[in-house]
């Protein structure tokens, strides 16, 4: 997919400088808007940078990863609801259940590549989706409802929204370090490799496909956090995030933030989220405008918000150095 | 003076649109009108939203509306899951919560509250009606085809309970799938059985597909009824008589009961152009009913007026006195009607004839077997 | 009498009957899909709404303009195929030389735009379209309605149809010839672009026209699509796209397993196909007629 | 004598097509040995077997004393058997210097490190720096891959795979599509990285093979037509027949 | 002397960002064979894919038989009678051997008949009903080469028809090459092996950096080697 061409990354004071605003940013949002709507758009965010890492990074567009966001959640509010565990092992439940699921999916989905890999992972989450919907545990379409938020780590308490906030600030912004931490490893560096030329890199003593798997493997885990997140937030896990609807939204995400880019799924989580909030009256014209973006990104506007914005960037100091 | 805000929370665009939507933001709004538009000093505000079939839409929405637009109380809330969700922030945030819409028995069992209501029909309650008068009416064996979730396997556990008891036998189910689109195996199947009734625990597209393949195949001429459990006007109306004819269903509102149905209806078909079922009839009750207790309550504060609720008997054009439970059940009549063969349909509207009624609540569970825990 | 597993045997043949008529829809997308991909290296995620879309337009073309089943039959599949036309020339041209990917993600755009604009016209519970065939037959193990049998008719005779001009014909050798190196059939002297489109507007076509076969079996709803594309997707990574007469088998097989999983284990039978798909691609990773990548 | 391979019987059928047929070959260690046939006489097929890209229809591989018949194809690479493409095979949009150290870093069991910040890998730079010196290609080290001419492709190719320090190098065509320059340089290169490893390759430039091959198997039809030292072989009537022609040469 | 068949004239081409012919300018005249020579990567089989339109950025201009083609398809130009034998062969693995022969349609008469590629690669109709990926490279070679001679095409261009073959193979293309030029057709060749090219070639340009830098005849070469050499290196 898009090139991640190496830029020349951002000198170390520039790159500090990024965080301090963007932390001061997250310190300070609730005031401005909606805690709800912000905790909602965080977990997207995390979703989507998840996400990112395959197509962004190993190559790979998955259509199925509302099984890892949907299926985390169904079992960090089980876990909560039925079997009483506190919020930290909730969320550790959710995302070791969607570190396994991906191990059994991904073994099954980097079989094929490319296109085929798009189709073999949306036909599993379709298959998952039937699952949770037969399953009894999940009830149904009543989905799992009144996940009381509780005490983190027994010291706090979640019910504060403000509170609850913070928590979901926290969780968002180590998953995407994590993720920028995976992407410039020496794994990451492998995964760039296999991108650019697989029979090259089997040639040079690598098994791809565990490489591919390991990248997998993480991507569920990190969707499946972001989904147990969601779970404290709402206090409830439903059908909707199982669905195939959501894995297509998770992409457009991506794209209109810019794939291959650390922050820009996470900057197309918000667009689409705040879109959704503003149009919701619109109604069914909200998947004509979804479809519209995605025609639109893909026809004129490839690299995505801020895809583009560092490819101008670059192009401005392109023009300045020659 | 700050408008007293009711919300609306219904499906706007996906497959309950039709059903809810519109016409439940009309039973509001009528229901406004017909209170006189102002309460306690302050005028009236009907918002409505899109839940989308969503539970974090909507509990996002009910979460807004409450904390930021200073809503009083929401209802609608068609898709149990969102009425599920929308129930659990209501009690949460001492607001009164009316459902119409969802069918859930849960409304009224584990997450029934001191502030919501379930206002129309519950699966309880339509199993019991079909099952049960249908064997009365002398069709005593039936074949279940079963949506294959919580809400299709609770239908017909109640529907096998209470066509064993009164006297009739079930002779198989088949639990299919959600979204098939293809039910001729399972109509196949339905026929080898020879039951007289096949009972249909499906919901929506399902449904309405499964009535479609099964007139093709031609069950009804081969001597077999079909009922639905879960079906409303607009579905037969989208179905066309000639597929649906003799189609057993139950509702509780039809809109050709007498002078005063025949009226509203009117009303609501000027907003919409679409005639109401039980569900947006309901949506005026509940709307009319809770400005009444305001004002009976004089306060808009929730227990207070969810008590004045209980305390006071429902009486509009769609609940002829009724009275509401401590689960907050309304304690109405529930009907089973058969559709018209198209022979016998005087206009588009002209669908269903009644056949019998299960009064006062008869329809649905007992306290002890909804298991509220506010009751015990 | 024998009884199989407690099904006997005529109601066992009823059930085949059934899986193949299932099979001639997976049959006739899929196949419209690895046509379209051979070509243009697209997986058109639209196929299942223009599926949809000839649905509907056969549904309008007799409650607007009173043309009967049998004419939509014609009109309804050429109107979409024009709509091909337009997206090819408009939208899919411009991302040829780049990853497929791209063109998956447009296509997909394009569905949810259909699916949308349908939706806010029609609404979401659909309509019905009545059976041009009313009747049936008693077969003596089941009651075949005539319009069934049409299907299976029908959707042979075209799946039949498209593999010989394909595997048999100049035209075929050239659509062939270009999916493996379309530059050098242009070089050749063949309108290369102009063959790309027609073949995207006849695969296109080809969804339409399983549509409107599908309009008065099932209800005309705008998800009608989007729940089969899902499994037709499976079908074709089953299958494989390498080959006109794998997805036509395939197809057709699928629906008969499906069908069977009906009678034996109901719960199953809307993810029996994604089973068999996770089992495929355990043992032959490309697919039963893909050639190995 | 010491063959680092030893291949026995090797067949590949394709769908009753024999391709490669009972081919026996034994590359001793520390030499440079030449494939070389007509087109479609089974070399690329033979590499593809030896690689373990293709699985063999009969027939052992025996490599370094052990029998990788049955052995996966990362494996195998692993073991040192590495191969070079027909096409240039580098990473395009990496650098110079990121190639030659992915290369570096497969044997530091670090790979799965995730977690482990990417400067963990610069203590490879000197030792990429060496290799890239060594195809004169240290002035590039910075430059994209992508940007680079295609013989200086080819150089980087090579370094990558001198990088895991194979023991026996397998190169399929390695100066087709060059032109005299670019051949004379590769030439030279492949001589120097023989220096202290085994070399096989196929060739169809008969003065490259001719120049650096210690020992040739002619393949023809799938079989073994003739094998030996070049000067020896290219006066085999069955060869010339086969393989050169009338006029080959010069 | 025979009049111009092929002129192309400031010919510039790009992929993508990158500027690949800087001007290219030379003719062809019926009946010649012409050959380009030039390293790798000098733009060779660019200025192939220009004539035959099959580069989409180009600019200047190219006149075929006193036709302008510089902004036409590729099929149009083939229909003037223009073919192209690709570097990478271009044979279709889906089709046989003979579907693959009988594709190109026959633009107009005087191209070979079947009994004349009989003759010339017998080894063809061994392979008959084979699929072209199962053809050895010289045999996919003559294949591509006897595919655009049957459609009568008047102006054939060839790149690098030896690449990666047996020497026997490379004498029977030789043979072949003579032949058409006895036939009268008009060949444009890019060749590596420029020993090769000597033997069968009227006229050379040597091509660098996209641009013509020099020119001379088959009877010039043998005078001319060290300047050659200095072009193509040693
Ligand atoms: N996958 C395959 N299926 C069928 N036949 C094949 C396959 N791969 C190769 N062949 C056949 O096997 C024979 C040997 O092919 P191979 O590629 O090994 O030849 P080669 O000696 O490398 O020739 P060249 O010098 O042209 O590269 C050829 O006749 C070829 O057509
Ligand atoms: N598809 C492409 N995209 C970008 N650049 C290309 C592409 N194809 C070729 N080039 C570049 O264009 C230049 C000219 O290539 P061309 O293939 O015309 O060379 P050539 O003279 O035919 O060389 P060779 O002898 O190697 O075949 C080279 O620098 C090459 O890297
Ligand atoms: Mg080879
Ligand atoms: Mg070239």
């Amino acid at each position: 997919m898009t090139a991640a061409t190496m830029s020349p990354a951002l000198s170390a004071p520039a790159k500090l400088a990024v965080a301090a605003v963007v932390a001061a940013l997250l310190v300070a949002a609730p005031f401005g808007f909606y805690p709800v709507l912000l905790m909602k758009v965080m977990c997207f965010a995390l979703f989507a940078c998840a996400f990112n890492l395959l197509p962004g990074y190993a190559g790979l567009l998955s259509f199925g990863h509302a099984m890892f966001f949907g299926g985390a959640s169904y079992i960090c509010a089980h876990t909560m609801k039925v079997m009483g565990f506190p919020p930290e092992a909730g969320l550790l439940a959710g995302t070791a259940f969607a570190a396994l699921l991906g191990l059994v999916a991904g073994a099954l989905a980097i079989r094929r590549e490319g296109i085929y890999f798009a189709m073999v992972t949306l036909a599993l989450a379709q298959m998952f989706y039937f699952f949770c919907l037969q399953a009894p545990f999940t009830n149904g379409e009543d989905g799992i409802q009144g996940v009381e938020r509780g005490t983190l780590l027994g010291l706090i308490d979640l019910t504060d929204d403000l509170t609850l906030y913070y928590v979901v600030a926290v969780i968002f912004v180590a998953g995407v370090a994590l993720i920028h931490r995976i992407v410039h490893s020496p794994f990451g560096q492998v995964l760039r490799a296999i991108r650019e030329n697989e029979p090259r890199a089997i040639s040079l003593g690598y098994s791809v496909d565990r490489y591919k798997l390991v990248a997998f493997v993480l991507s569920a885990t990190l969707a499946g956090l972001a989904g147990s997140t969601k779970v404290l937030v709402f206090q409830l896990a439903s059908l909707t995030d199982v669905y195939w609807t959501m894995s297509g939204e998770v992409v457009l995400m991506t794209i209109v933030g810019g794939m291959g880019t650390i922050l820009g799924p996470a900057v197309g989580a918000a667009v689409i989220v705040m879109m959704q909030n503003y149009l919701a009256s619109f109604g069914e014209w909200v998947l004509v405008i979804q479809g519209c973006i995605f025609v639109l990104v893909v026809s004129v506007f490839r690299r995505g918000i801020v895809g583009e914005i560092k490819a101008a960037a670059e192009r401005r100091r392109a023009r300045r150095a020659g | 003076q700050e408008p007293l805000r009711i919300g609306v929370l219904e499906d706007m665009s996906g497959v309950y649109a039709d059903i809810t939507g519109a016409n439940s933001v009309a039973g509001a709004e009528l229901a406004v009108e017909d209170f006189g538009g102002t309460v306690l000093g302050r005028p009236i505000e009907v918002l409505s939203a899109d839940h989308q079939n969503k539970a974090d839409v909507g509990a996002s929405i009910a979460r807004k509306w409450y904390d930021v637009d200073g809503v009083e109380m929401i209802t609608g809330l068609g898709n149990s899951s969102v009425a599920l969700a929308v129930r659990g922030i209501s009690t949460e945030k001492n607001k009164v919560n009316i459902s119409t819409s969802a069918g859930t028995n849960a409304l009224t069992g584990e997450a029934c509250s001191k502030t919501g209501f379930h206002w129309v029909y519950n699966t309880f309650a339509l199993s019991k009606t079909i099952a049960q008068s249908v064997v009365e009416s002398g069709a005593d064996t039936m074949f279940i085809v079963a949506a294959d979730y919580t809400f299709g396997h609770a239908l017909a556990d109640d529907a096998r309970k209470f066509t064993e008891a009164a006297g009739g036998t079930v002779l198989g189910q088949v639990n299919a799938p959600l979204g098939t689109a293809d039910f001729s195996s399972f109509i196949l199947q339905a026929q080898a059985s020879g039951a007289k009734t096949i009972g249909l625990a499906l919901a929506g597209g399902d449904l309405v597909t499964f009535i479609k393949q099964a007139a093709e195949f031609g069950v009804t001429e081969q001597g077999q009824a079909m009922a639905g459990f879960i079906i409303f006007v607009n579905d037969i109306k989208a179905l066309g008589l000639t597929a649906a004819q003799g189609l057993y269903l139950a509702e509780t509102f039809y809109w050709d009961q007498d002078d005063e149905t025949r009226a509203m209806a009117e009303r609501y078909k000027a907003k919409t152009g679409e005639m109401p079922n039980g569900m947006q009839a309901g949506v005026y009750g509940s709307v009319l009913h809770y400005l009444k207790a305001v004002e009976a309550a004089g306060t808009t504060e929730a227990e207070a007026v969810a008590a004045k609720m209980r305390e006071m008997p429902v009486e509009d054009f769609y609940t002829k006195g009724a009275t509401v439970r401590e689960d907050g059940r309304v304690m109405r009549d529930f009907s089973l009607y058969q559709v018209k063969a198209p022979g016998d349909s005087s206009g588009e509207w002209d669908m269903l004839t009644r056949i019998g009624t299960l009064e006062d609540g008869e329809a649905f569970q007992t306290l002890e077997e909804g298991g509220c825990p506010l009751v015990q | 009498m024998m009884e199989l597993i407690g099904i006997p045997p005529q109601a066992l043949f009823g059930q085949l009957m059934l899986g193949l008529i299932n099979g001639s829809f997976y049959a006739m997308l899929s196949l419209g899909l690895a046509v379209i991909f051979g070509l243009l290296n697209v997986i058109n995620f639209a196929h299942g709404a223009q599926y949809m879309l000839g649905a509907f337009v056969a549904w309008m073309l007799l409650n607007w303009l009173g043309i009967p089943y049998w004419g939509a039959l014609v009109i309804a599949p050429i109107l979409v195929a024009a709509t091909g036309l337009v997206i090819e020339r408009v939208f899919l041209r411009r991302l040829h030389d780049l990853d497929h990917l791209y063109g998956l993600l447009l296509t997909f755009g394009l569905a949810l735009i259909f699916e949308g604009v349908m939706r806010s016209q029609f609404g979401a519970a659909g309509m019905p379209y009545g059976n041009p065939l009313p009747g049936g037959v008693n077969l003596g193990f089941m009651y075949l309605p005539w319009y069934r049998g049409w299907i299976i008719v029908a959707s042979l005779a075209i799946c039949l149809a498209t593999w010989f001009v394909i595997e048999r014909t100049k035209l075929g050798a050239y659509l062939r010839a270009a999916t493996e190196r379309p530059e050098i059939v242009q070089s050749f002297g063949i309108d290369v672009p102009r063959m790309i489109t027609l073949t995207y507007a006849f695969g296109v076509g080809l969804a339409a026209l399983a549509g409107v076969l599908a309009a008065p079996a099932y209800q005309v709803s705008p998800n009608m699509g989007s729940n089969l594309i899902i499994v037709v997707f499976a079908v074709v990574v089953i299958g494989g796209m390498g080959s006109i007469m794998g997805a036509i088998v395939t197809g057709f097989g699928l629906g008969v397993i499906e069908g069977l999983t009906k009678v034996f284990y109901p719960e199953a039978s809307n993810t029996v196909i994604f089973v068999i798909m996770a089992l495929v691609l355990m043992v032959r990773p490309a697919g039963l007629f893909g050639a190995a990548k | 004598m010491d063959a680092i391979l030893d291949i026995k019987g090797l067949t590949k059928s394709f769908k009753g097509f024999k391709a490669v047929n009972g081919v026996d070959l034994a590359v001793e260690r520390n030499t440079i040995h030449a494939l070389i046939g007509p087109n479609g006489a089974g070399k690329t097929t033979c590499f593809n077997l030896i690689t373990k890209f293709l699985d063999p229809t009969s027939g052992t591989i025996t490599y370094d004393g052990e029998d990788i018949t049955s052995t996966g194809a990362a494996e195998v690479a692993r073991k040192g058997m590495v191969r070079s493409f027909q096409i240039s095979a580098t990473f395009a949009h990496m650098t110079v210097l990121e190639n030659v150290r992915i290369a570096l870093q497969r044997p530091r069991g670090d790979s799965f490190s995730f977690w482990r910040p990417e400067n963990a890998l610069s203590v490879l730079d000197d030792q990429a720096m060496g290799l890239l010196r060594d195809v004169g290609l240290e002035g590039d080290a910075r430059r994209l891959a992508v940007e680079l001419p295609y013989g200086r492709k080819r150089a980087l190719e090579l370094a990558t795979t001198l990088a895991l320090d194979p023991k026996l190098l397998l190169l399929d065509e390695p100066t087709s599509g060059m032109g005299r320059e670019d051949i004379a340089r590769t030439a030279d290169l492949i001589r120097r990285a023989a220096q202290s490893r085994t070399v096989l390759m196929v060739e169809h430039n008969l003065s490259v093979v001719s120049d650096l091959s210690d020992r040739i198997t002619v393949l023809a039809r799938g079989e073994v037509l003739a094998e030996g030292p070049y000067a020896e072989v290219s006066k085999n009537p069955a060869v010339v027949e086969a393989y050169m022609g009338s006029d080959a040469h010069a | 002397m025979p009049e111009t068949l092929l002129k192309v004239s400031d010919l510039h081409g790009w992929y993508g960002e990158s500027h690949i012919l800087h001007g290219m300018n030379f003719e062809v005249r019926k009946g010649e064979l012409v050959t380009l020579l030039g390293r790798n990567g000098a733009g060779k089989t660019t200025t192939l894919k220009a004539i035959m339109g099959l580069l989409r950025q180009r600019k200047g201009s190219v006149a075929f038989d006193g036709t302008e083609t510089i902004s036409m398809a590729p099929h149009k130009i083939a229909r003037l009678g223009v073919a192209l034998c690709p570097e990478e062969r271009g044979i279709f693995s889906a089709l046989t051997v003979r579907e693959n022969l009988h594709l190109p349609p026959v633009l107009r008469e005087g191209g070979m008949t079947e009994a004349e590629i009989d003759t010339l690669f017998p080894r063809l109709k061994e392979r008959w009903g084979n699929s072209g990926a199962k053809l050895s490279g010289g045999e996919q070679q003559m294949l591509a080469i006897a595919r655009i001679l049957r459609t009568g095409a008047t102006l054939v261009l060839l790149d690098e028809p030896t690449e990666g073959l047996a020497p026997v193979i490379v004498q029977q293309i030789r043979d072949a090459l003579l032949e058409l030029k006895r036939r009268g057709l008009t060949v444009l060749l890019v060749e590596q092996n420029f020993r090769f090219a000597s033997t069968v070639a009227d006229r050379h340009y040597v091509v660098e950096h996209g641009q013509v830098v020099d020119h001379m005849t088959s009877d010039e070469i043998a005078a001319n080697t060290e300047r050659l050499e200095a072009f193509l290196g040693v």
